[in-house]
């Protein structure tokens, strides 16, 4: 519109549909500042809840424009690409994005009691100015079709999630969150050094001029070692991000010791935002047949996929802490998600794709469980928990039926996952693979049971003397995402239906 | 008899126990009508399902399609006889139990009653959604819903062995289920791009015998409730339960359902003639026949009497899938017919034993010496129910088993007579002395036995609402053998339409 | 100038930066003074920089600052992303730093293998 | 006459050059901090002056000769106090001079303090 | 020609306090040379500017010298007090 | 009045560096040297000591002077590291400064840590603890010829 | 010349990154740092980027020093010796090393006019930047327009960690020092095993 | 004891043209290296040095830690609200073209406004952070 040539140029001005992929980053920005103005921790929060909810209605503006008539392109301050920095919206990103913003929205009335209660009074309102910034930091990364751009905004998100976990109110805090910083940092920094290769191949940061400019200068054929180097660089940098197992040492603490919210939050968005890189890259940015048949890219996903699934579930089942042992289930269920990309075909990307969805409200529901409980109790841990069913019984058969999930029963949409990541599986032939994906969801069934029999099957103990059922800003969510688990293992065509068109889209066109 | 269309008795029948179960919540400070509750709904529920049952021998085969949860992955239920059999005798048999469960609950003064009512109506539920699962994703939902909503009820005394106990039942069935039943369940959508039950089978010519022996391995062993060797250690474990429970257990639901999903997949899934021809089911037939023994042997050793009556389980449930197993319609049908009088006999069992406890506190079989005079109905109903499950006329456990011998014949599994008779000879062995030591020896004179009730020679019955239930469904056993006839007829659809299918083929 | 000599001359940028790279991480990675692995992470995050510089280079070009008199310009695009990556750089060290105080006053010390070897440090 | 400003801003280059290498050739060659400031100290006065000079006069009466200009203003007014600073730094954290007799101790004014360890780095 | 000279001069002046610095001994040792640095650094981008024949980027240096002056200061100031801003009525630098 | 002086002294600056003369521009680096001054009187630096332009004529004398007083000591200290280390002895004096103002004071040490061969260590008050080099750096400036020139400069000579 | 200039800077970068290593005073490595800022500062002078090195020396020299001063003040100024062996570290660097001699392979000759970086998207950014911005400093075009939404990120990114500098100085020390903490750093420690 | 005269002299004759220096790096990004970014730092440092020579109670006196915790987030939102007007006016987020009616002219007032923007949260944060570090060990 304003690819303008020194004369006045003619604007069309564009409708507030058009601007939609701009608002949906300047929304939760603007909403930042404005926390970041405020005084009263109230309103702060105020001002984060309504901005968080004006997101999902964005999101699904754009997804429904975007089902029906394909990609969109938003030219940020009017340059077209490869010139100036493009927001391109496609099925895959769209899907993301209503995945983080819903979430997000559902989750943030549970920071009211919780923030309250966990951060000091006069923090409240650059706590929620810096949720806020981790938001539009994840939005910002998925919405963008600019490679630099997405460290930009990766950083955005990263810098906010360390200072977020840092407020947690154990000294581990301040310790997990410095080990975050550096892994982060350094996957971070990977992912510039792979995208420094990449701009020097191609000559662009543009993601859809990228693959344009490989086809273009031959470099799709067959994989040189720049290209190589590039695709290794971001595999690892993105898989720091993601805690792909074994590089996922910092996600225990963080979750662990960040306040409660911060938990829900970042467990539920931030390491999809990071596998919706890892797939944004290897489909639609390399060539994804060469990356596929001519590297093990498929056997080292797959074998650090189950290593994930099965070796983090294990520790998972012999930790105490509920924030920890949650947070290792999420390694274990970030390896679903890695399964699916590592099958690559229509079935099993549909099921890693939706496990993205499937485990943000899974987690969301858990942590906020355990959000729940820690604000009546003050204590995360299992054993403080022995009877806490009588108690607090809506919030434990909501952990319950999370657990659930988390386990893949029938019914609830942690089965979806299995069910399509099985049947990608058998298309390969690989059997084994389905029985392996069932046997880890016996581990959950472990640690997860193990937390039911406690609250549910044991005497109760004094520190739940105090327990009884929480805020109507907690319950709310939780009530929520419970019917959400259950409604997306029945009804899953905004789910895997989604997923699924998003699957094809990417193993289509092979790209945008 | 409600004016309800059969789709919709089909409905209103999944949707009752659920109501009832909101009943029992909503009565939970208030325990006669909490108990009223359960038996109002256990008596709509069974009325409901009987104008059901009577709509199916007419014909009809009522079917309501839920939802499609994606493509290829829908919840149907789909009515045909062998599940209305099943719904039939759960939810019948759900209004014995009731009763028995406020006599045996309010004797023992056990605690939380109001989850333990709940969890029994929602088992009720899943109980009825396995009966009528129109395809293998709803069953094996029901299925997952059947072992969570027991899972309380198992780990009800929430002691240590209690929660031991739960742990096993939870690990075997949940584990099993998800490790073998799903792939299985996954695989054959793969193979066949569908999971409906059909006359007739799905998997014919899909696959090599290999691939099918290995897919009936996976259903058959991932069907833990089926407690086929060596995935039956849950059954024994979960004897800590109260014993309405085990009788919920053993006969009206989760056994029951185990081996009517091994009955079921293997006359809709791969069909009887597919098993038949390609031979893929013969393994079965061994592991069946070496289960049917070694559950005996080892009930044998057991003094403990819920012990042994848990594996005269294992062995029986083995009968019903060695029926499956041998793939022609005297097996199929024995099996069929095998699941009602099993239920009958054991649930009679049990109910004596839990009225031993209630009435006696014994719960070791050599304790019981002289018992039977003090307790003579209670010992009665045992004998009865006994026999029928020795096999001996004329108590229904004899027409089962005279099937399922017929069909070993048909199948030229002859060996599998030795077995039986075997087999009948260790029941024989281990059920009848319980009687006999009962009603033919005094109490040891070293043991000074405390009376709940009385003297030492007077009457001192369990609680009514105890030995009431036992002594009907007692009597049911033999009504059984009048009536086995009628249900072999109502099952017969199951073979006749195999054989059309496989004469038209 | 021989070609030998400019293909060492123009590989040299390359060698050093990787040096640069590769002693930031080891140090990021084997050093437990937390500083230090700060000061480690800087220097990892500044040699990337010529990694992006290096080939935004023309030879005989100047700054990209258009100048009727000149012709050949080095890239821009290479400058403006460094100097975003240098602000991130800064950024992430001054919270880190951040972090390293508050750690040394919880735990007395900002060595991790004393935090993590002998418990809590204090 | 511009080839005589040509010439004379060589020889004040090229003298500034040498400057330059011999104050840092000091800064090697000294034996403490307070003989090496004097050398540094070279390059930042004497140093600067002669090579700021000598291109001013290459550029002649233009933008950059001014900005030379406010260049070596800066180096004339920061310099000094780098250098006093630092040296009164040095002097109060215990750094000793040496000096030009064995009995330096003593001359050094009590205010300083008494140390034992000169030259330690802390 | 004769600004090649002058850099290499002021390289190998560079090359010299880059081995004091390393050398210390003492941390003001270290100052003294990173201060010669920072003004060798200013005198070689002013040279590099005349080589090029772009020599109008001198607000590069006066931006160097500026920050090379807070730096040198901050580091004696707080050698010398342990805290980077007494305030007047305490003692100062 | 001193506002307006650094006021002025800014804006000169500021063309002395723009080198783009546009109304504009020009508009900025005024309004820029007015918010500066805002700033300055705000910290307090506009004095005697922050900006003295007292001190303007005496300096267009002293400064060539002190430019040649340092290339006499620079020659001599170059001569000395060349010679090595054996070649100093080093040495630390009290000197008296005579200056009236601290200006004055201020411009006489740093003029002696200019120049090679002697480095201001300390003031108290009006006496300077300075390193020298050599016995003879130091017996030059114990001369006083530097202090006086200062003086004069102060004087406005 | 230039690369002459180029290569012994590189070289004293290198020959610093070691000190830097090696150095056990913190004090010694901060000052260290503020070279090897003026040296990268004067690397990218030759390699054009004036802009760069502006922010370098002024980041790298000034800010970062000055940082890095306020956290040693706050907490102490030596290194103690690591209590592990450097092997794992070594290899891991190694290994990276090798990813990236082996990516530059095949990378486009250095400073060279027709490689994919200087003939696709920049030469239009020198084409257009007067005549659609009027702005004769590139650099200054792409950062504030062409990519003004880097530099927004960038703004943010500031902000963020302002605000977070702020919220974790400014705040009161922790209280809770959970007895469970010992446990959960051996589960730590064992799970890193 | 008083403050060092040498180091207060010279200081404070230097810090109103480093300022002035700061402010003309800020306006001559257009022609020269520099920006919002550098102009940050440089006057950010002018702060930090007068702390350095007149304590931190006196720059705090200059400017106080809440006027520098109201402009990290002005800086931001002078930059963003350029965007959003721009987006009022109906281009994209940005789109400095659109600003006034001719685009070129939109454009160097578009990037004027954005590097005063960068300015005031770039100068504000490094003061704010240095107060904080320094504060903290008080
Ligand atoms: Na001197
Ligand atoms: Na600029």
């Amino acid at each position: 519109m304003a690819s303008v040539s020194g004369e006045n140029a003619v604007t069309v001005a564009l409708t507030l549909t058009e601007q939609l992929p701009g608002l949906q980053i300047v929304v939760p920005l603007m909403g930042a500042i404005v926390c970041a103005f405020l005084r009263r921790g109230n309103l702060a929060w105020l001002v984060a809840t309504l901005v968080t909810w004006s997101l999902p209605v964005i999101s699904f503006l754009l997804l429904l424009e975007v089902q029906e008539s394909g990609p969109i392109s938003y030219k940020m301050g009017g340059w077209a690409p490869p010139w100036g920095i493009e927001y391109r919206v496609d099925q895959l990103n769209a899907f993301v994005l209503l995945l983080v913003s819903s979430v997000s929205a559902v989750a943030v009335p549970f920071a009211r009691k919780s923030v309250a209660v966990e951060i000091d009074s006069d923090k409240h309102c650059w706590f929620y100015a810096l949720y806020l910034l981790c938001l539009t930091g994840l939005l910002g990364m998925t919405i963008t079709g600019d490679a630099f751009n997405i460290f930009v905004f990766m950083e955005v998100s990263s810098l906010a999630a360390y200072i977020l976990i840092a407020l947690g109110q154990e000294r581990l805090a301040l310790l997990s969150s410095y080990q975050y910083l550096i892994m982060g940092t350094i996957g971070a920094t990977f992912y510039v050094i792979g995208i420094g290769f990449l701009y020097s191949l191609t000559g662009t940061l543009n993601l859809v001029d990228m693959t344009g400019r490989m086809e273009m200068l031959g470099l799709t054929d067959a994989v040189s070692p720049s290209m190589l180097a590039a695709l290794a660089f971001i595999f690892v940098g993105i898989s720091l991000k993601l805690a792909l197992f074994p590089l996922h040492a910092w996600l225990p603490g963080a979750y662990a010791h960040a306040p409660s919210f911060v938990t829900v939050f970042l467990a539920a968005t931030a390491t999809k935002v990071a596998v919706y890189l890892l797939i944004r890259f290897l489909f639609s940015v390399f060539p994804t047949t060469a990356v596929f048949s001519e590297l093990p890219m498929s056997t080292i996903l797959l074998v650090l996929s189950v290593a994930a699934m099965f070796g983090a579930s294990i520790v998972a089942i012999f930790q105490d802490n509920m924030k920890r042992m949650l947070a290792y289930s999420s390694v274990a269920q970030i390896g679903y998600m890695t399964l699916g990309i590592a099958l690559a075909n229509q079935a099993g990307l549909t099921g890693g794709i939706v496990h993205l969805f499937n485990h943000a409200i899974t987690k969301a529901a858990l942590f906020i469980a355990v959000g729940a409980v820690f604000y009546r109790i003050h204590s995360v841990r299992v054993e403080d928990w022995a009877g806490l069913g009588r108690k607090m019984p809506i919030t434990m058969a909501v952990f319950a039926l999370a657990g659930l999930s988390l386990i893949g029963t029938p019914g609830t949409a942690g089965f979806i996952t299995k069910w399509n990541l099985s049947l990608g599986a058998l298309e390969h032939g690989y059997w084994w693979l389905v029985i392996l994906i069932m046997l880890s969801s016996l581990l959950a069934v472990v640690y997860v049971g193990r937390v039911i029999e406690i609250v549910w099957f044991r005497k109760p103990v004094a520190t739940i003397d105090e327990a009884r059922s929480p805020p109507m800003t907690m319950m709310v969510p939780l009530f929520v995402f419970a019917v959400a688990i259950i409604w997306f293992g029945l009804e899953t065509s905004m789910s895997a239906g989604y997923a699924a068109d998003a699957a094809r889209f990417l193993l289509g066109g092979g790209g945008s | 008899m409600f004016g309800l269309s059969p789709e919709q008795l089909v409905v209103a029948a999944l949707i009752i126990p659920l109501i009832g179960a909101v009943a029992i919540l909503l009565n939970t400070t208030r325990p006669n009508m909490r108990e009223a509750s359960t038996l109002v709904t256990a008596g709509i529920l069974f009325l409901v399902v009987l104008d059901l049952l009577f709509a199916v021998s007419g014909g009809a085969r009522p079917e309501v399609d839920v939802l499609t949860i994606q493509p290829g992955l829908s919840l149907v239920f789909r009515v045909e006889p062998l599940g209305m059999l099943f719904a039939a005798i759960a939810s019948g048999l759900w209004i014995v139990n009731s009763i028995y469960s406020i006599g045996y609950m309010r004797g023992n003064n056990e605690p939380r009653q109001t989850t333990f009512y709940i969890c029994f109506a929602v088992a009720i539920f899943s109980a009825l959604g396995i009966a009528f699962a129109g395809n293998l994703v709803t069953l094996f939902l029901f299925y997952e819903v059947l072992t969570l909503s027991t899972y309380p009820l198992v780990t009800h005394k929430a002691d240590e062995k209690a929660r031991a106990g739960g742990r096993i039942y939870l690990m075997i069935l949940l584990g099993t289920s998800m490790v073998l039943l799903l792939p299985a369940i996954i695989w054959t959508q793969f193979l066949t791009g569908t999971t409906d039950f059909t006359v007739g089978g799905i998997l014919g010519g899909k696959a090599s015998a290999t691939t099918l022996a290995i897919l009936l391995g996976l259903f058959v062993f991932g069907t833990g409730k089926a407690a086929l060797m060596p995935f039956h250690g849950w059954l024994p474990n979960a004897m800590v339960a109260p014993t309405p429970v085990s009788a919920l257990l053993h006969a009206v639901a989760v056994v029951k359902a185990g081996v009517f999903t091994v009955l079921k997949i293997a006359i809709y899934t791969f069909g009887t003639d597919t098993l038949a021809t390609t031979g893929a089911s013969d393994w079965l037939v061994y592991v069946a026949g070496f289960t049917i023994l070694a559950g005996s042997l080892i009930a044998m050793t057991k003094d403990n009497l819920k012990a042994r009556l848990a594996y005269s389980t294992v062995s029986q449930l083995s009968y019903i899938i060695l029926g499956a197993a041998l793939a022609n319609a005297s097996g199929i049908l024995g099996g069929g017919l095998h699941i009602v009088t099993h239920a009958f006999g054991k649930i009679t069992l049990f109910m004596c034993a839990g009225a031993i406890y209630v009435a006696a506190h014994k719960t070791e079989i050599s304790d019981m010496r002289g018992l039977g005079w003090k307790m003579p109905f209670t010992f009665a109903a045992f004998g009865i129910a006994a026999l029928s499950i020795i096999g001996i006329p004329p108590l229904g456990g004899s027409w089962s088993k005279w099937l399922l011998t017929l069909g070993t014949a048909d199948a030229k599994q002859q060996i599998f007579i030795v077995v039986f008779m075997i087999s009948s000879l260790l029941n024989v062995a281990y059920l009848l002395p319980i009687v006999v030591r009962g009603f033919y020896f005094s109490p040891a004179p070293s043991e000074t036995p405390v009376e709940a009730g009385g003297g030492q020679s007077g009457i001192a019955e369990a609680p009514f609402l105890c030995v009431f239930p036992a002594v009907l469904t007692a009597f049911g056993c033999v009504v059984l053998f009048v009536y086995a006839g009628d249900i072999v007829a109502f099952l017969t659809p199951l073979v006749d339409v195999g054989k059309e299918v496989s004469n038209g083929g | 100038m021989s070609p030998a000599i400019e293909t060492l001359i123009t590989s040299y940028n390359y060698w050093i930066t990787i040096f640069l790279m590769v002693a930031g991480l080891y140090t990021v990675i084997a050093k437990d003074n937390m500083i230090k692995k700060l000061v480690g992470l800087s220097l990892f995050q500044t040699s990337v920089y010529l990694l992006y510089l290096s080939p935004g280079k023309i030879l005989g070009g100047t700054a990209p600052i258009i100048d009727p008199a000149l012709k050949v310009y080095s890239n821009p695009l290479p400058h403006v992303l460094i100097l975003t990556a240098i602000v991130v750089g800064v950024a992430t060290i001054a919270l880190g730093l951040a972090l390293v105080v508050r750690i040394n006053e919880e735990y007395g010390t900002i060595e991790e293998d004393e935090i993590f070897e002998t418990g809590t440090g204090k | 006459m511009e080839q005589a400003l040509q010439y004379l801003s060589w020889v004040l280059i090229a003298s500034g050059s040498v400057v330059v290498v011999v104050g840092a050739l000091g800064l090697i060659r000294m034996p403490d901090v307070f003989t090496r400031m004097h050398a540094a100290g070279m390059i930042d006065t004497m140093g600067a002056t002669l090579l700021l000079a000598g291109m001013a006069l290459t550029a002649g009466l233009s933008l950059v000769t001014l900005k030379l200009l406010v260049l070596w203003l800066l180096f004339i007014f920061t310099s000094p106090v780098a250098g006093h600073a630092l040296a009164r730094a040095a002097l109060y954290a215990g750094v000793r001079p040496h000096l030009n007799d064995d009995n330096h101790i003593e001359r050094v004014p009590a205010k300083y303090g008494l140390f034992s360890q000169p030259e330690k780095e802390q | 020609m004769i600004f090649a000279g002058a850099a290499i001069a002021i390289l190998v002046a560079l090359a010299l306090a880059v081995m004091r610095a390393l050398l210390g001994p003492s941390v003001f040792d270290r100052v003294l040379a990173a201060n010669s640095v920072g003004t060798l650094a200013i005198l070689l981008l002013a040279v590099i500017g005349f080589l090029n024949g772009r020599p109008e980027f001198l607000d590069i240096g006066i931006t160097y010298g500026l920050l090379n002056l807070i730096g040198t200061l901050a580091v004696l100031k707080f050698w010398r007090y342990g805290d980077l801003s007494r305030d007047d009525d305490e003692e100062a630098l | 009045m001193r506002a307006v002086s650094l006021g002025i002294a800014l804006f000169a600056f500021w063309l002395l560096l723009s080198g783009h003369y546009t109304l504009f521009l020009t508009g900025l680096g005024f309004a820029s040297s007015i918010a500066c001054v805002l700033v300055a009187k705000r910290m307090n630096l506009i004095d005697v000591e922050g900006h003295p332009i007292q001190l303007l004529p005496g300096a267009m004398t002293y400064v060539p002077w002190l430019v040649w007083e340092i290339a006499k000591s620079t020659f001599a200290v170059m001569v000395i590291v060349l010679r090595g280390p054996s070649a100093i002895s080093p040495n630390l004096i009290k000197v008296k400064a005579s200056q009236k103002s601290q200006v004055g004071i201020n411009v006489y040490g740093n003029s002696i840590t200019l120049t090679p061969g002697t480095i201001t260590v300390d003031v108290e008050d009006d006496e300077f603890t300075v390193h020298a080099l050599t016995q003879s750096t130091a017996s030059d400036l114990a001369e006083g010829s530097m202090d006086r020139r200062v003086v004069r400069m102060e004087n406005g000579l | 010349m230039e690369a002459l200039i180029n290569m012994v800077l590189l070289t004293l970068m290198a020959v610093i990154t070691v000190g830097i290593i090696r150095m056990k005073s913190l004090f010694g490595v901060v000052i260290l740092g503020g070279i090897y800022s003026f040296l990268m500062a004067s690397v990218m002078i030759v390699l054009d980027a004036v802009d760069v090195a502006m922010t370098e020396a002024s980041v790298g020299a000034g800010v970062s020093t000055v940082l890095m001063l306020a956290a040693l003040y706050l907490t102490k100024h030596e290194e103690t010796p690591s209590l592990h062996s450097p092997a794992v570290a070594l290899l891991l660097a190694a290994v990276v090393g090798a990813a990236l001699i082996y990516g530059t392979i095949d990378l486009p000759p250095f400073g060279s006019a027709d490689t994919p970086v200087n003939t696709h998207v920049a030469p239009r950014y020198l084409e257009k930047s007067i005549p659609e911005t009027s702005v004769p400093n590139v650099v200054t075009s792409v950062l504030g327009s062409y990519r003004g939404f880097d530099t927004f990120g960038e703004v943010t990114v500031i902000f963020t960690a302002g605000l977070g500098v702020l919220l974790l100085l400014r705040g009161r020390r922790k209280r809770i020092h959970s007895d469970v903490e010992t446990a959960a750093i051996a589960a730590d420690a064992r799970d890193a095993a | 004891m008083k403050l060092d005269l040498i180091l207060r002299v010279t200081t404070k004759i230097i810090l109103p043209f480093m300022l002035l220096f700061a402010l003309y790096v800020q306006f001559h990004g257009d022609y020269g290296p520099g920006g919002g970014f550098q102009a940050g730092v440089i006057a950010a440092g002018m702060i930090i040095l007068y702390a350095l020579v007149f304590g931190l109670r006196a720059a705090q006196r200059v400017v106080p830690m809440s006027l520098v915790q109201r402009l990290i987030p002005l800086g931001v939102l002078i930059y963003a609200g350029v965007g959003i007007v721009a987006m009022m006016k109906g281009g994209e987020f940005l789109n400095y073209s659109v600003l006034a009616q001719n685009s070129v002219k939109g454009q160097h007032e578009g990037i004027l406004l954005i590097e005063l923007g960068v300015l005031v949260t770039v100068a504000s944060t490094m003061v704010g952070i240095f107060y904080a570090f320094v504060e903290r060990g008080r």
